[in-house]
Formats: structure tokens, C-alpha cells, sequence
């Protein structure tokens, strides 16, 4: 029993803080029409592959560092605090997939790749007004030989116009069920084009697929989806409370400085405890946060519980310290030139990826009472 | 008590209506001379009209598609060309009033500055006075329209050595004098030109263009930002210029959200704000038409509009869910003939922030109501009484409590 | 147009006040084990009926003044304002039940009593367990030569222990629609007993009948329940726009005079806001109720979403202005001798009676449809 | 970092289980002797205990059907008893000790007063030093226990010429002394004896009844009220006491109030924070644990925990409809053994408006996290340095801003 973080954990973290406030910039998104490019996306993903951390989850015996959701979350949280553009997340879910639902094969051939940061990945699940659970009706696969032919389109793929190789959901005819698939970015069939998508520090695109020529991932089940959502999830909740952390300090900090009616802001009771509950917010998403890294990390049967829990609380708490940061900085946080909206577009973003919170509390309640059962 | 409006046969109407018919795209110096740009004025600007017959304009002219001259000359129309009437020379209103409500010179307000946000009294700008004319430095923040005035309301500070109120002086500048820089601010959305930044470097301002005494500025602003016009605007996002709660529920409808119990309570609250909103701006009307003391509403209606507006593009785009975070996806299909600006859904929910930030900003209201409406005790300014230039003034340090 | 009250309404309102100030006091109430019958429930209904308020909305014709709902507000404010304890809702549900459903042979033999003050009424509709809307599956009726007699239980009927008749809801045997019956309240097989309600300023019962001998309201269709219930939210959602008026008042007095660290506690921006959000709730509510009782008043099609409306927008209102009022107040405002509580109680009881704002604003959405189609 | 807490095997578990199993119904005289009523303080009181085996112990004592002496005596076990370990007299602690943690002698605080409120610093109570005595005169109110209580911990002012937190000292009082009255207060709920009012008059204190020196009231106050017990106390209504969201979720499940969308997203969002609400004080234990400095968490949870409570027992009632007005009507039906006064929803619903109004009111434990926290500038108390009894000390008057 020890609820705080180990010494190893905290000096992870540091190592991770130190790098990215070292490669991180996002002055050059503070100009008008910026776009994810400009902050370095490409770059940052070469510090990112040198720290190790393209193969943090992978197992040792394929080139990675074999660690867990604990040690990942040392790592996110730095980056949701910095908001790091990186082909990172894309990678990661897709290194996840071919991890869990690779076959031996698949992994020996692939994870050595993704280790080096030499093989991006994206995962490419929801299609146009749906949801990234499915049911991928739109998207077909049908057998050629020893390969598949995929034809559909997907969206709100993160890091695809980035990715060497996609993770696709679809359709095969004899069955119901989701089957996942690999795909080259450059096999023909496949379009990649970015969205005009409002946080600019993350890469979204769209993949169309026309017969594109794709591998089955071998050993992926029915179980590979919640396995991955609720690692997605989690990777999600804890950018949101490191960057819900990150806008309180920054909102604080303003309001320890500007003065207004002769008093510096933060002594007035509106700012004051709007800054109180904002903190109060940011250690329960937090708190959240370790709890379902601990759970996942050892797959513990109140992991898909607490990530639910984790990423619909801190969504939540996040978009909304993001709006009251801009409140508190009054007029000048409404502008392109502070960096408040990133976070804020950020918060929103997340919020939507991978279901939103409303969606997770109602899935809380099935969990909840079955874990009481 | 009668919630009904003026209704379609009512005489005025009529006589409005066969105006519009007889001038189908009239000019602003058309509508100005007809008395239509500020039907509440007095002859020869306007027509001494009641409330009842500045809605009936309202309505009418919105019927005929014309633009009316308070949208594209707000600064002038609303809030300050009226002060020329009270406090204005014959010069000036001769030089200043007619361009200004048929729209011909726009205007803008030279109010807030970066360092002072809602404490606009604290403001740095100076005028110095040299002979003929002032001598005018500094910098303006969040001006709506610079780019587009030839008129600038300047406040500025012409004795440093007053109290932070009592040493502000009005002045009605020219925008294209030497020394007026305007700089477009991009907010948060990406649009430009909704705010401007404006430089003064050693602006001359002819001394004539003084709008009542030096040290009159502070209060004559401060009537003029709390000017509002009679209109049953629609109670909507961004000031009643957006979507509306009815638009959001007709919206949702149509695309089959209300299914969801969670997004049609959210809705149904929303709704009931919405009309609680009207209703509040109709009491504001009959009070000004039975001439009594205009009760609270009006400071009420301000505070609560703001976030009602934030709440419904907020919930307009959560229900749209990740397509909403491609820029210019609209949540709903297009209604018919809707183009400004503020019906882009999109648009409206990423500028929503600013509408609590304006120059009362929700807090400043709060105080406003709580004090003036119930009588509580105001909050202490340590600044307001020194000098603003005394070196101990402490405008320009905290005060932290022990 | 014009949207502010007549000078005879405010002279009505203010005969009202100065009536219900004089009579009404709520001091017997604030002392252990006190129950309605303490606060002079049966003799301020006689100053009512006095007042002529018994006969306010009964036709000229029939002994009464034959006012509008304009003026029944006028009174239910004060009357919600001082909360006033009497069978005055009662009577009046029951009143406008026989004004609306009555033949003209019921209507001329019972409402001139009931102007008079001579009759009381109370509406029993609810079974247990359910709401006033029905569907009265556990109360029958069976004819018995050209009476009825009726079968069930009822329950939170306000007023029905004072009441002289019963209007009862109930079903018929060979139909599946409500229809409405008049019971004395001394007809054997009728059994009233009070209800252990928190709202000790109103007086509610169950009633049981057994095989209880009734008369049919003759005129009543299946419209007569929303007629009737729209008036029923009327009523309610002004008692509690005044009421919420009534307790900003008292907390915002004391706000004004109560010191804490120096200074009077409403200079503190968190009580000073608090203060300012309940005012604006406070006009927002009594705008819902002007509105949907001119609306009402005037038969007008947008009467029935007003009134769910100001109902809905005023309970949620008026409990957390009465619970924010406590607050403001302190340790004190939680005794049981200060009025604060008997304040909070109503509201909630408001709150629930005649369906809950979650069940209104579901309705309104509805109606708004309805209307701007 | 490891989310399980001691196991069934834990060695240290297994030797508290056998103790309790060799007495199933112990005196809490045999508790205290023990170390099991104060197991975190030193010997001879307690076993020196970290917070594990705190944490077992607690779980054990549970288990065995016993209850706490922090349950029976909590002034004395969890907040003021422990002074006299640091401040008190080898003569103080030999005489009060024992019976306290035994719960034989139980405890009372004797801190607000009627004009206080929040703002404790205030306080008008005195204590005046005659010879070998202290004759306190002075009116206390919110005393829960007063009227169960052998003994009352008492700030009284000792000094009215010293700044008001200056002049305060803390004693321990026979509540049977002649000149004290204990009158019971009734709650909003109809309950008497949760609060009691305390009346001193002429209350004669022996001087060795002081703890520590004088002027160190306010000081030994402060420490007394932020101990705060390490226990995994569930997070719920009533400051723990009452029903939790897991209660909550279940019980709504029984009665198939989930069924409706909205109940279930409120109770999902219940859950979720009642579930942080445990998170953030497993977070507190393990930085004792860790001999870190605490965290934030102590300060936020108490800012969080009440308002969770009140939604729990609010949703509830909400969920029960007029029914809930009827009083002692359950909205669920009971689950096995549960008999404490708070495992009543009903009761606990009306109870709820207390928890905000503790010494620390919701407003005052913001003010806290926001200036110890975040570094924000502190309130300022215009009454904090002058003397008490100065006739200009603005704790007397309004201070209204101009």
C-alpha cells in the first residue's frame, strides 16, 4: 500500500519535463494561420524516438523498454502539460494494436520498427458523424489471396497524414464482427488528407481507402478494442490533467500579478475561488488519472472502470479551467498571440476523441454496479 | 399588462411600412433625414419617438432588408453621438451628428488600454494640452471598427494629477491624423478585425475637439456605455447578435438530438432561459414607456445573457461531437437567408469566450447588481482617491494584505 | 403592449400585503413539534374568505368577483411571500375543477358556497407512489343508481383534512379515461388523515375510500386536467417567485449587517454574487410567472408552456435560493427557529408537487416545437 | 505506488483480529490501555502507530462490531486531547488523559460564538484572572456534546487590549461547575441535541486548568481544528458519517431510478467524484506514510467532500418525489444493519445545509486553498491588528468602502 509516486516514477517524469520544456515550443503556433507543422511536429518525434519513448511500451525482447501505463502516464502528463506536437499518440495506439493483436510474426516484423521511431503509426476507427467504437459500416474488407482489399473512409484519425503504416477497422462479410487490419500509407487505394482541425498542436486527418491492399492483424479479438480504448482513454485523461494543471498555474500566476482597482486580481473572492476549485478539479483528475495508470498497468479488473472515470471527469474539468483561464486573464487571453486557446482547443479536442463524457458517465454506472456486484 | 407587440395594422406601422415601400434601398443619409437612424432623438436627428414606434422602425426596417445604421455605425449610433446632444457644441453637432447616424463617418471608442482592463479609470493615455490643440500618446486595446472610423471617442488622461476619475477628458479625434496606428488583433478563432490595437505617437488634436469640460470624460463615458437602445433583439450568443436558444432547439430538432434525454433537458433549460430573457427586455420597454424609474432588469438581463449565449453554442457544438472540431462544420443545416457574421454556429462558439470579457466583464456586473440593486456594501478601490500620479498610488502597485 | 402591471393590479397586490402582513404570522411555527393547525391555518382562512378571495376567480353570476389569473397572482405572491397557511390552494384547485367541470346545475349549487367560504375544497389525484397525472389505476368507480361509488387511495392532497368536499380523480370501469367526482367529506367510507409533511406551512393528507358515495362532475372532459394543472403550476410558480424574492431579501438584509473580519459580510465577493445570481433568478422567475399568467388569463395557445415554464424554471430557482440563504446566514439559519427552513421546505414541497421541473422542461420542449412550427 | 491496502494476511492485521476476537466487547478503558483509541500517539496512550496499521486497527475495530472511543469522545480523540501531549502539564495529562481517549469523560469545544460566525478570532467571551482562578463569563453556541460533556475545551479572551487573535487562551472546564447552562438547539431537521448553546456565567476556573500559556488560544485552536484522523473514512454526506455515492448508485439501482438518462448521469457523476474523494485520501495517507509534506489534498477535500455530500442525499430525495416530503420516508428500501443516525437518507437530507456551515464555512476553506495553495494574495481583515477593545476596531463596525 503506497499511493504516491515512486522515486523512480518522479525521476522519470523530470527526465521528461527537462526534455520537453528543452524541444517544446509553441510560440510559432502563435501566429496567425499556423498549423500543427510549424511547432515542430516532425522534430519534436526524432527527441521523442531518441528518449526511448516510441518504444516505451514495447516488451524488451523487441528492441522497447518493456514499461508500464505508470511509467506512459510519467511521460503524457509532460506532454499534455506542454502540449508537445508529435506524431506520439497515433504511434503509440498503433504499436498498442499490433502489440495485443499482432501475431507473432507481426509483432517480430513490426514492434523492432516502431522501437527505433523509424515506423509512425495512426489507428483509424471512426468513420465521418460516427465514433471511434464503431460499428465501421462503412468501411468493407474483403480477401485477395493472402492479403485483404479495404475500401471505406475513417476520420478523426490522429497523426495519419504522419503515419508510415495505418491501423484499420472493418467490416468482413461473413461476420459481424470488428476485425483490424494492417495497411501501408503509401500501398495505392490509400488517401490521407489533414482536417481542418481546430487544436492545432495535434495532427487529424482522414483516410479514404479503395481497395487498398491490407494484412489481418492476426490475433486481434473482439477484446483488442475495449483493451485499447480504455489505454486511449487513459493517455487522453492524463494530457487533460497535466494541461488542466498547466492553465490553473499559468491563470494563477496572472492573477498573483495584474492589478486591477488597486489590488492584484487573485485577492478578489470571484478569481480566488474560481482559482481554488480549478485546483480542487485538477488533483481529482490527477488522482483519477494514477488510479486507472495503476489498474491498467496491472490489469486489474477496475481498470476499464477507472479509465472511463478518469477520462470523463478530467474532460470535463479540463475544458472548463481552459474557458475560466481565459476569463481570468480578461481580454488578452482571448487572443491568437497568448496560448490560451491552444489549451483550450486542446480540451475540447480530447474531450471528443474516443467518446465524450457523457457517454463514459453512462458506461460508469454498468461498471459501477458490476464491480459492486 | 398586454405582452402583445404593435401589431400589423397598427397606423404607425403603415406609415412606416409605405416608406420603406416607397424607398426600396434607401441611403443612410436617407433613413438620417427620415428620422429612421435614431427614431428617440429629437428633430431635426430624430423623431422624439416612444418605445412602441422605435420598434415598430426596428421591425420595419429589418421586414424591408435594410440595414439599419445602428448595426454598421454602432460606436456613433448607440452609445456616443448622443453626448453631442447634451454636452456638445452647435459646432460639433453640426460638424459630427449627421455623417455619424447615416453612417457616412463610422466610429470607434478609444476606451481600454492593455494595462487596465475592467479598471478603465486607471487609463494612461494623455492628452496634453499646447495651446490650439492637444498633444495625445499612448495605446488603445480592443477597439472594435478602428480600421474601417474615420472618428475615434478618445478618453485620455489630461490631469495626472487628479484622483483616477476625476483627470479624464473626452475627445473626438480624427483616425487618419498622423500617429494612429491601427493593428488588427486575431482572437482565439482566427478572425481578424473584429479588435484593433491603436497606437498614438504625438497625435494633434485641435483643441475644438474637446467634448464638454476637461475632466468630464469619465462620466460622460461612462453614460455612454450604459446607453441601450430600445430593441426586442433576440436574446442569443454574442450580445443577441448570434444563434438563439429557439434557433438551438429548432436546430437540434432537426437533427434528431432531443432524442437524447440529457441534450433536451440541457435544451429545455435553455429554451426557458431564453424566453425569460425576452421577457425581461420587454419589462425594460414598458418601463421607459410608462416613464418609471427603469427597474433592475436591465443590469440583470446583461449579467445572465452572456453565459445564457456561451451555453447555447457550447451545447450546439458538444452535440455535434468530433466533427465540430473541424473548422466551419455547422452543427445544423442552414436556415434560409442567414448570413451575418454571428449565424455561423462554428464561428459563434469559438468567439463565445469574449462576450464575458467585454468592459464589464461578468464579475464588474455581479459587483453592479449586488450593490446598486440590493444594496451591499461597494468593494474597496485603495486607488480611487490618490493621485494618480503620486508615486504612492496604489493603482500602480498590489496591495496584499499582511 | 404594455408589459409592467396596472395600477390596479399593484393595488390589488397591495391590499394583499398589507392584509396578509397584519394576519399572518409565522412565529407559532419556529417552536418544537409545532404543526400547521399552530399557524392559524383555520382562522386565516376565514380573513381570506373575508378578503373575498375564496370567490376571486367564480363568476360574478355565481356570487364571486370573476377575476382573471392576473389577479389570483397578484394574491399568491403575498400569500407566497408569507407563506400563509390556509386551505386557500385547495379550495381554489378544487373551485376551478367545479367552474371548469361542473354542470350548471353543480356550478350553481356549489360555488356560491364556496365564494361564501362556507365550502372547502381540496383535489385529491395522486395515488401512492405516483403524480398528479395519474393514471388512477388504483381508484374505481362504479355506478350506483344515479350516484357513484368510489374505491382507492389518494395522497399528497393538499388540504384535504380541512376539506369540506373532495374532488377525486378516478377511473370508470367500462372506460380508460379520468373523469372527476365530487365526495362529501363526512360520506362514510371516506377516511382523510394528515401526512407527516416536512412543509409544516401547508396542510397535506392521504384519503382512503372505501365503496365512498360520489357524484360525477358532469362537464368534465378529458381537457379539464390540463386546464386544471396549468393553473395548479401557475399557482405554485408564483408562491415560489415571491417566496424566492422573500428569502433574497432576508439574506441580503443580513449581508448588509453581519460583520465578519472587519467588514459586512455582502462586501465579500463570494456572498455578494451569490446575492446578485439569486435576484436575477428571482426577476427571471417572476417574468415566467407574469407572462404565463397573462397567457393563462387570456385563454392564449402559449398559456400551457408558459406555465410549465415558470413552474420549472421557478422550483429549481426558488430551493436554491432558500438553500443559498441558509448558507448566507449561517449556523443560525439552520435552526429551527429561525423562518429560513420553513422557507426551504416549501420550496421543495413546491418542487414536487404537481411534477417536477425535469418532467416540465421535458413538456416544454414539446410545446416550443409546437409553437414555432 | 500501489492502490491495495493491508491484506487479510498482513501479520499486524492477524495480531489486532486476535486481541479483538479475545474481547468481543471491550471497555474503552481496555481500548485506550490498548493503544487502540490513540494508536498514532506515543506510549503509554497509543502504539506510536503509522498510518497502516492506523488504517488496520480501524478496519479491525469495525469488524468486530466495536465502536471507535473517536466515535463516542471524537472532541477529545480527534482534536483536542493531543494538545496536552505538547502544551499541557505532566499534573493535566495525568488527570485528563486516560478518561478522554477512554471515552469515559467526553469532551465538548467550546469556540463559537453567536456574533463570531466564521470569523472564531473575534470571540467575546473572557476569562478573567482573579488569584488562583479564571472567572469566565460569555455566551458559546454550535457545542455539539455540550450536553453529554464532563469536560468543555474553552477559548475565552484573556486579554481585550491585545490585537484580537493575540488575546486568546485555551482551558479546560468541568461542564458541572455552577454558572454553566447548556441549552439544546433544534435543527432545521426538527433534531435537538446535535448543537447545543452553552451559556457561562460566572464560571470559576482554577488556574491549572489552563492549557499552555496564555495569549496561545488561538494557536492551540487553529492546530486543534486541522488535525485531521488518518482513515479511510468513506467519502459521503455529513462529513463521512452519512450515506456515500457507492450507497447512492446502488440504492437508485434497487429502485430502477437508473432507468431515467438524467438520474443516472447525475449518479455517474457522484460516483465518479466520490470515488476521487477516497483517491485523494489514500494520496494524504501515503505522504504521512512517505514523511512527506502533506499535499494539498487534506485542504481540497474538505472543500470538495461537503458539497458531494449534500448532492448525494439532494439526487436521492429529488429521485423520491413528493413521497420525500413525508417525513422519515426512506428513498431506498434499508440495507442490512445499518442503524447510525446519518445512515438515514431522509434525516441525512436535511441535516445536509449543516456541513458547509462548519467553523470552516465553504467560503473561508476557499479562501484557504487559494491563498496557501496558489500563493494568492490574502483577504484583508481590517480588524486584525488594532486592539480588541479599542473603540475604533472595525471588528465593532461595518467598514463600508466610499
Amino acid at each position: 500500500m503506497n499511493f504516491s509516486l515512486s522515486d523512480d516514477h518522479q525521476t522519470l517524469k523530470d527526465s521528461a519535463r527537462v526534455f520537453l520544456n528543452e524541444t517544446i515550443s509553441l510560440k510559432p503556433l502563435l501566429v496567425p494561420g499556423a498549423t500543427v507543422a510549424d511547432a515542430g511536429y516532425a522534430a519534436n518525434w526524432t527527441g521523442i524516438a531518441r528518449m526511448g519513448w516510441a518504444g516505451l511500451m514495447i516488451p524488451e525482447e523487441y528492441g522497447g523498454s518493456g514499461l508500464s501505463c505508470l511509467e506512459l502516464v510519467m511521460i503524457v502528463e509532460e506532454m499534455g502539460r506542454t502540449l508537445a506536437p508529435s506524431p506520439f499518440l497515433g504511434t503509440l495506439l498503433g504499436c498498442l494494436a499490433i502489440l495485443a493483436g499482432g501475431s507473432e510474426e507481426q509483432r517480430g516484423r513490426l514492434l523492432p520498427r516502431i522501437a527505433e521511431g523509424e515506423l509512425t503509426l495512426a489507428v483509424a476507427l471512426a468513420e465521418p458523424g460516427g465514433r471511434e467504437d464503431g460499428p465501421d459500416t462503412g468501411t468493407s474488407a474483403t480477401r485477395d489471396g493472402d492479403r485483404w482489399r479495404l475500401t471505406g473512409a475513417k476520420t478523426f484519425v490522429v497523426d495519419a497524414a504522419a503515419a508510415g503504416m495505418l491501423v484499420v477497422t472493418a467490416r468482413v462479410e461473413e461476420s459481424d464482427a470488428r476485425r483490424w487490419f494492417l495497411i501501408g500509407a503509401d500501398e495505392p487505394g490509400v488517401t490521407v488528407s489533414p482536417l481542418a482541425w481546430r487544436d492545432i498542436t495535434r495532427q487529424v486527418g482522414e483516410v479514404t481507402l479503395a481497395g487498398a491492399r491490407g494484412e489481418l492483424l492476426e490475433a486481434a479479438g473482439q477484446a483488442l478494442w475495449p483493451w485499447l480504448r480504455d489505454r486511449a482513454l487513459l493517455v487522453l485523461a492524463a494530457e487533460n490533467a497535466a494541461g488542466h494543471r498547466h492553465v490553473l498555474d499559468g491563470a494563477a500566476d496572472y492573477a498573483r500579478q495584474r492589478i486591477a482597482f488597486g489590488r492584484p486580481i487573485g485577492a478578489y473572492q470571484a478569481i480566488k475561488h474560481a482559482l481554488a476549485d480549478m485546483l480542487g478539479q485538477a488533483e481529482s483528475a490527477r488522482a483519477a488519472v494514477l488510479y486507472a495508470a495503476w489498474a491498467l498497468a496491472k490489469d486489474d479488473s477496475r481498470g476499464p472502470l477507472a479509465a472511463a472515470m478518469a477520462k470523463a471527469y478530467s474532460s470535463d474539468a479540463y475544458v472548463e479551467a481552459a474557458q475560466k483561464a481565459i476569463q481570468i486573464f480578461g481580454a488578452i487571453g482571448f487572443t491568437w498571440e497568448m496560448e490560451n486557446h491552444l489549451y483550450l482547443k486542446r480540451a475540447i479536442s480530447n474531450a471528443q476523441l474516443f467518446g465524450d463524457a457523457a457517454g463514459h458517465r453512462a458506461r460508469v454506472i454498468d461498471l459501477a454496479l458490476a464491480e459492486a456486484a | 399588462m398586454d405582452f402583445e407587440l404593435p401589431g400589423e395594422d397598427d397606423p404607425r406601422r403603415q406609415k412606416v411600412r409605405a416608406w420603406f415601400a416607397a424607398r426600396p434601398r434607401p441611403t443612410g443619409r436617407e433613413l438620417a433625414e427620415a428620422g429612421y437612424a435614431t427614431p428617440h432623438w429629437p428633430k431635426p436627428w430624430g423623431l422624439a419617438a416612444g418605445p412602441e414606434l422605435q420598434l415598430i422602425i426596428d421591425e420595419e426596417m429589418k421586414r424591408a432588408g435594410v440595414t439599419a445604421p445602428s448595426l454598421v455605425n454602432p460606436v456613433a449610433v448607440n452609445n456616443c453621438a448622443q453626448s453631442l446632444l447634451t454636452q456638445g457644441t452647435p459646432a460639433q453637432r453640426e460638424r459630427f451628428l449627421m455623417p455619424a447616424i447615416a453612417a457616412e463617418e463610422i466610429w470607434c471608442m478609444l476606451f481600454s488600454e492593455p494595462s487596465g482592463g475592467s479598471d478603465l479609470g486607471s487609463l494612461r493615455t494623455q492628452a496634453r494640452r499646447e495651446g490650439d490643440h492637444y498633444v495625445v500618446n499612448g495605446q488603445k486595446i480592443w477597439t472594435s471598427l478602428a480600421h474601417k472610423s474615420k472618428i475615434g471617442v478618445l478618453v485620455a488622461r489630461t490631469d495626472p494629477a487628479a484622483p483616477k476619475h476625476a483627470g479624464l477628458s473626452q475627445f473626438l479625434i480624427d483616425m487618419d491624423s498622423p500617429g494612429v496606428t491601427v493593428r488588427p488583433i486575431i482572437d482565439l478563432s482566427g478572425h481578424e478585425n473584429e479588435y484593433n490595437e491603436v497606437f498614438l505617437e504625438d497625435v494633434v488634436v485641435p483643441a475644438d475637439r474637446l467634448l464638454g469640460q476637461e475632466g468630464e470624460g469619465w462620466a460622460i463615458s461612462m453614460r455612454q456605455l450604459q446607453t441601450e437602445r430600445v430593441a426586442l433583439s433576440k436574446p442569443g450568443a454574442i450580445w443577441g447578435a448570434g444563434p438563439s436558444a429557439r434557433e438551438l432547439v429548432t436546430g437540434l430538432a432537426k437533427i434528431g438530438a432531443l432524442d437524447d434525454p440529457l441534450v433536451r433537458d440541457e435544451a429545455a433549460s435553455l429554451y426557458i432561459e431564453g424566453e425569460i430573457l425576452r421577457l425581461l427586455a420587454y419589462r425594460s420597454l414598458s418601463d421607459r414607456m410608462n416613464a418609471r424609474t427603469p427597474g433592475p432588469e436591465g443590469a440583470i438581463r446583461k449579467m445572465m445573457a452572456a453565459p445564457h449565449g456561451q451555453k447555447i453554442v457550447e451545447l450546439a457544438k458538444r452535440v455535434q461531437g468530433p466533427t465540430g472540431l473541424i473548422e466551419g462544420r455547422q452543427p445544423f443545416p442552414a436556415g434560409p437567408g442567414r448570413k451575418a457574421l454571428f449565424d455561423d454556429w462554428d464561428y459563434a462558439f469559438w468567439f463565445s469566450p469574449a462576450v464575458t470579457l467585454g468592459v464589464g466583464t461578468q464579475e464588474i456586473l455581479k459587483n453592479v447588481v449586488g450593490e446598486r440593486m440590493l444594496g451591499l456594501p461597494r468593494e474597496h478601490d485603495p486607488s480611487a482617491r490618490s493621485p494618480w500620479n503620486s508615486p504612492a498610488a496604489p493603482a500602480k502597485r498590489a496591495e496584499v494584505a499582511a
